[in-house]
């Protein structure tokens, strides 16, 4: 049935996530930006919330949101910024692929120095450009005559893949097209991986990336689940990952957009609020219009993730990307209306406008957008 | 802040309809598609419905608007009533939107359940629930549309009745109906809050049918009426909303007051919106499968380059229908929790009639010289489709709402 | 050099074309849409101006205008009406290809009778579809082993196939790829030709349309110009032909943008002429902005055929279809303002709006342009 | 009505650059691609432009900005110097825009030639055309951007001097100019009409910089000036169109008059718009440049399909901005003929900018993880476009002109 949650609950982890956003993370997102990392009383505050790095109960940790809650909540912190957040969720991002996908043993070795230890971190190898999901994937995880796992490819803008605990790798098994990852932890942590550090970005500056070459050949002890994993746990847990950015993207857009409603109405010209001007009250209403269609179906995603629904990969690419159109378009048109206020840094709008491009770009597929000139 | 984990982990619902009402939404597609669709052309060309309507609508399975369908109320749903409601109209009017204008009962007497005095319901609300029939609503004038403040129709009061005059447009079955919802201004020196509602029964001497229907770009079929009201007397307690007892006279200025004002109407039809983009769903859905339906084997005809372009619009324009269908539903899904959706009926209806004249539109021409042609009904639906963006309130006036609900009752103020 | 011709020259040609359009077209449009052709006084009148049918002094015409002028005066013109200017143009289009084109004889057999006689009609069989342009062409007109020509194919849209005195179909020699054009006249006009009427269009009802289906065999004085005709010289000639669509949207498009300017200088609303709103006025100058866009697009196809420029063809079809995106948006937002008195036939922009939908899907290319939902 | 054949048979002539233009664009694009874009992420990171500028500049093979231009002037070419610059403009920029800012000599001496008398001229105006140097412009304030008849900045008259007060933002070049052009108003109770303007020279008493330049999104390496005016006295002759000699003194408040209004030097200055434009068209054509060249060799690595939608992509990005570039030579070939252009004008900064965003946002997008890298220029391109379509008037306020110019003074006035 169709059921939108407009729950009080659903409220409380809204409101749950904004406290966190506009409290804890907004008036340290520039600093974070400059020193290139998440403040380490901010990411302790922020493993507290049991928000970021996903551990159930029977590891020592808060207990697994559903995909949706975690959306809300994510939104909500992103409304905040969307550097942290982000920057604090790829840290702990390995938590939920160990978590859902796992086996005993490896969640056991894993999650509960991550629930436990603020400054552990797993993180995930998963975007390659090219417009790809995770399905086509040119990495990938092969059996090879002997038995073992040998495991290529090229992963771009991995998280601090220079000084994460672990570090998962998401690849296809050419045998039957299927998704695997590899678990790069303890001893084999650095075998077969070359990493090095991407120049800066547009924005996200508390999140160092590195482009990975993997080239390594693994046990099955290796294998997230070993050999027998099921892949539809990780089809739906690849896609949260996904989806984590298409929720940030919604909160930028909702936080830039109600910023520059704001502004619209305290900024006199003419003799009016400018929000009296449909040239920019409608510039608003569209970016709002667009923000709730987004929101939806993000959210619509994450209940396809939740109820293990086939085929959810490209629901999610649909939603990351419509997401990064309404996001990037969303902070555009807030600069707009502060016009010559947008542009300089007194303001935050200028750093939402870098952090929902760099967002964009991370998961784009051509196919879903199209470029159209504005006239 | 910390919240219960059973809160954290109860997930969204899947944002796909009940097996049951999907199901009765591709029944009441496949009867459209087969028994209304064919009288689509037909429907334009004579600018009415196909003579046989009513036994067209008896023909459908589901008894939305049979004879028979005062027995045998709609099967209800776990996804609610409003969503069904949506999901009928998308049906529906995939065959074709000529059967929107006659399937319904018009919105004449839902304003007067909102505006009337508990006699006024009982004698022009219920009767048509119970037995059926049609009631106009005569708001917009030459001289005005969004702007409803500028009614210049006149109601004067003269002893025990009043005296409307004035001229109406764009009154839905305004020549069918058996009564038309008028409103007028009973002291124009009180400015808008002198505009009031009047019942005037079919044959009322004085309200005269100015043009039956008029000729139009689109919907064609749909008898939208030109009504004039020459000395058109009506008796004192045709005025919704107020029982006639208060002892004025015509020589006295007092006014009555009315239980709900024009304002309370407006917004409760406003609820309507989403059914408007559940319209242009149903035509512009149709335009999509339509136009791959005919392209799909003439694929070799074109270039790769052009074909992988083709279905990848077309399944881009499935996207942009699906993200307005979520939009749709989100909005009436508020009302099925007695949640107010102002805001959210204007995104609807602002989100959907745009894009959906954009999609009919790329579907004609990527058909190409023959995508205009009459052969096909993608010509049609892209002329009806225009009034989608213009009636119950354009996009622009859309906008003007959701400003306000961003920014005050400044915004867009101009 | 660039040069923008602003000349007096220039000014008086639109002006003569603005005057034929309002003065002589623009009142019967409806009359001519409803009996399905030109009003025979209009034929007359418009045959008369020397634009509509061309024909050169040596054969008793008034003269070739540049393809320049000839836009200007064709939007002009569409100002008044682009269904009836369309229907002249169409009907003597063949006059453009036998004059440019044509062998002499050709030309001494079909355009002094053009020149004189405008019942008299020379029609071209060009579009096919499927986003091809003329070099794309599935029609063929080949060589066979005995020395005639083989022609082969299928056109759409072809006016007035069935009455008109000449008809020339535009293909493709598969020897060389490319343009020929067969002349089907005098005893062979219907040789070959199989023509079935098509159902009335969206608009443009002046004109009836055909599917032509060619299957016919041709000596060479059948071939326009020849066996030895110079292909550049057609492929200027054909893209006249396509470039006037262009010219009649702009002139359509420009028409509605005023007529809905001046109603929204006279329609109050909230207490304002409706063009004191920016939802308004600033709809009305985007199309503005884009139709002078088009027009000079338009203008600079019509400057590179006019210099025989290699390569026009891909400059007309990108100034056809951008003129189309132009006025199928500008004629549905000229609505937009008039809005429930734009849907009905008491006002003109109705017409438009069908007029512009009609001339935008017969030489549209998928490639060109793209499906973008409006949020 | 019939006009003569020869009329008739004249063609436009081809809407492309002359060969001499072109091989003269192609000359300075080719040489900031060389000397000016290896400088551009330094002039980014310092927010400054590299400190060899003025080498770099010397090393351009057309004396446009090279110390030596005041001896050698630009070639003439047939389509005329408007369109040449537009030319230069975009070429310039096609290596990085760092090179705009310390290209020219910024717009305060054109606003002395436009509203000075004439010994304001020979004192002011001259000297930068001459010898070179720069002089600032100082309208915007924290307060108002778009509106500029909201100047606060007031000048007080005392004696034979002016005292100005407030606070200035975004005076390009306001740190290191020979002077600043101020606007103040010198009697608040006139409205608009009491703003004029003032010549503050370097280093004059109560002139502070309060912030050399401001922290921006883009284009950091432009010295965008914070002033700040306290108790700034400047002799009374200072104020442009007036010789100071009305006998005024600090005690009458007859006003002295100017030649030219803010009006009409703001419509002067509005001529630089296509200039804008064409900044744009640099870095948004050097950004699909450097996609396509970045992408063609991986074009293996996409799937057909994403490779046919990406080079169809490019192609459309192309024409797009030969669309804007044949607008803005439209726009400026009317001044070329000494014919207004201030719709035009208009038409042309409304155009371009918000499709270079698109533009250069969708050539990061398509590259990828690495497309909003540091590693490349597309980020900074992004960052840099977002001013053209705010200074100098953003798109809002085109479209008010244009739509004036469609529909008259009240349009858009809201």
């Amino acid at each position: 049935m169709f059921d939108l949650d407009v729950s009080d609950d659903r409220v409380a982890v809204a409101a749950l996530g904004r406290g966190i956003g506009l409290d804890l993370l907004s008036p340290v997102a520039r600093a974070a930006e400059k020193q290139r990392s998440i403040p380490s009383d901010v990411h302790r505050a922020l493993h507290e919330t049991g928000l970021t790095v996903l551990v159930d109960e029977s590891h020592g940790g808060g207990g697994l949101p559903s995909i949706g809650t975690h959306m809300v909540a994510i939104e909500a912190m992103a409304y905040g910024d969307p550097g942290l957040t982000m920057a604090a969720l790829w840290a702990g991002a390995g938590a939920i692929l160990v978590g859902r996908c796992g086996s005993p043993d490896q969640a056991f070795a894993l999650l509960p120095e991550l629930a436990s230890d603020p400054t552990k971190q797993s993180v995930v190898a998963l975007y390659e450009g090219f417009g790809r999901s995770p399905s086509e994937s040119a990495t990938t995880i092969a059996k090879d005559s002997d038995g073992r796992w040998r495991v290529t490819g090229r992963k771009l803008s991995v998280p601090n893949a220079d000084r994460a605990d672990s570090l998962i790798v998401i690849g296809v098994d050419p045998s039957d097209g299927r998704l695997r990852a590899a678990l790069f932890a303890g001893a084999n942590r650095n075998s077969g991986l070359t990493v090095s550090e991407d120049d800066e970005k547009i924005a996200l500056g508390a999140t160092r990336t590195f482009t990975v070459t993997i080239d390594a050949v693994l046990d099955d002890a290796q294998l997230l689940g070993g050999a027998s994993a099921e892949s539809d746990k990780l089809d739906t847990a690849v896609g949260w990952l996904r989806l984590m950015v298409a929720a940030a993207q919604c909160g930028t857009a909702q936080r830039a957009t109600d910023y520059a409603a704001k502004y619209a109405t305290e900024r006199v010209a003419f003799g009016k609020p400018i929000a009296s001007f449909q040239g920019v009250s409608f510039l608003l209403a569209d970016s709002s219009i667009r923000i709730g269609a987004a929101r939806l179906e993000m959210l619509d995603a994450a209940a396809h993730l939740d109820a293990n629904w086939p085929g959810s990969e490209a629901i999610v690419t649909r939603a990351v990307n419509y997401c990064g159109v309404v996001a990037t378009t969303a902070t555009r048109d807030a600069i707009q209306v502060l016009g010559g206020h947008g542009f300089i840094t007194d303001h935050p709008v200028e750093l939402w406008y870098r952090s929902s491009a760099a967002l964009s770009v991370l998961d784009h597929d051509p196919l879903l957008s199209n470029f159209e000139p504005a006239l | 802040m910390t919240i219960a984990h059973e809160t954290l982990q109860k997930s969204n619902t899947l944002f796909e309809l009940g097996p049951e009402l999907q199901e009765y939404g591709k029944t009441l597609t496949e009867w459209s598609v087969a028994e209304v669709r064919p009288y689509a052309r037909m429907a334009d060309e004579t600018h009415a419905p196909p003579p046989n309507w009513k036994d067209i609508l008896d023909s459908c399975p589901v008894a939305i608007s049979r004879r028979d369908r005062h027995a045998k109320p709609l099967p209800d749903f776990i996804d609610g009533r409003w969503v069904r409601d949506l999901v009928t109209t998308e049906a529906l009017t995939y065959g074709d939107l000529w059967v929107n204008d006659v399937q319904g009962s018009g919105i004449g007497h839902l304003t007067v359940k909102i505006m009337g005095t508990e006699e006024q319901i009982a004698r022009w609300y219920r009767p048509i629930i119970d037995r059926g029939g049609q009631a106009a609503f005569a708001l917009t004038e030459p001289g005005f549309g969004s702007d409803t403040s500028m009614v210049s129709t006149t109601a004067t009061r003269d002893g025990d009745t009043w005296v409307i005059n004035g001229t109406k447009m764009y009154c839905s079955g305004g020549a069918t109906c058996e009564y038309v919802v008028v409103f007028a201004n009973v002291d124009r020196s009180l400015g808008p809050s002198g505009i009031k509602a009047f019942v005037v029964e079919r044959g009322n001497p004085g309200m005269i049918i100015a043009k039956a229907n008029e000729d139009k770009l689109g919907i064609r079929s749909w008898q939208t009426t030109e009504l004039l009201f020459d000395g058109c007397v009506v008796p004192v307690d045709h005025m919704l909303g107020w029982s006639g007892n208060d002892g004025a006279t015509s020589s006295n200025k007092r006014q009555p007051t009315t239980q709900s004002g024009r304002g309370g109407a407006l917004g409760a039809l406003a609820q309507n919106k989403p059914n408007i983009s559940a319209m242009g769903l149903g035509i512009a859905q149709a335009s999509i499968d339509v136009t791959r339906d005919r392209l799909s084997p003439q694929s070799d005809s074109f270039t790769p380059a052009r074909w992988a372009k083709i279905k990848n619009e077309l399944d881009q324009m499935d996207a942009a229908l699906h993200r307005i269908r979520r939009v749709n539903w989100g909005a009436q899904s508020l009302l099925e929790r007695n949640m107010a959706n102002k805001s959210e009926a204007s995104v609807s209806k602002a989100f959907g009639p745009p894009t959906f004249e954009r999609v009919i539109r790329r579907c004609m021409q990527l058909v190409g010289p023959e995508g205009s042609s009459r052969e096909l009904l993608l010509e049609k639906w892209y002329r009806d489709a225009k009034i989608l963006d213009i009636f119950e309130g354009s996009a622009q006036v859309q906008r003007i709402i959701i400003g306000r609900t961003l920014m005050g009752a400044d915004a867009g103020r101009g």
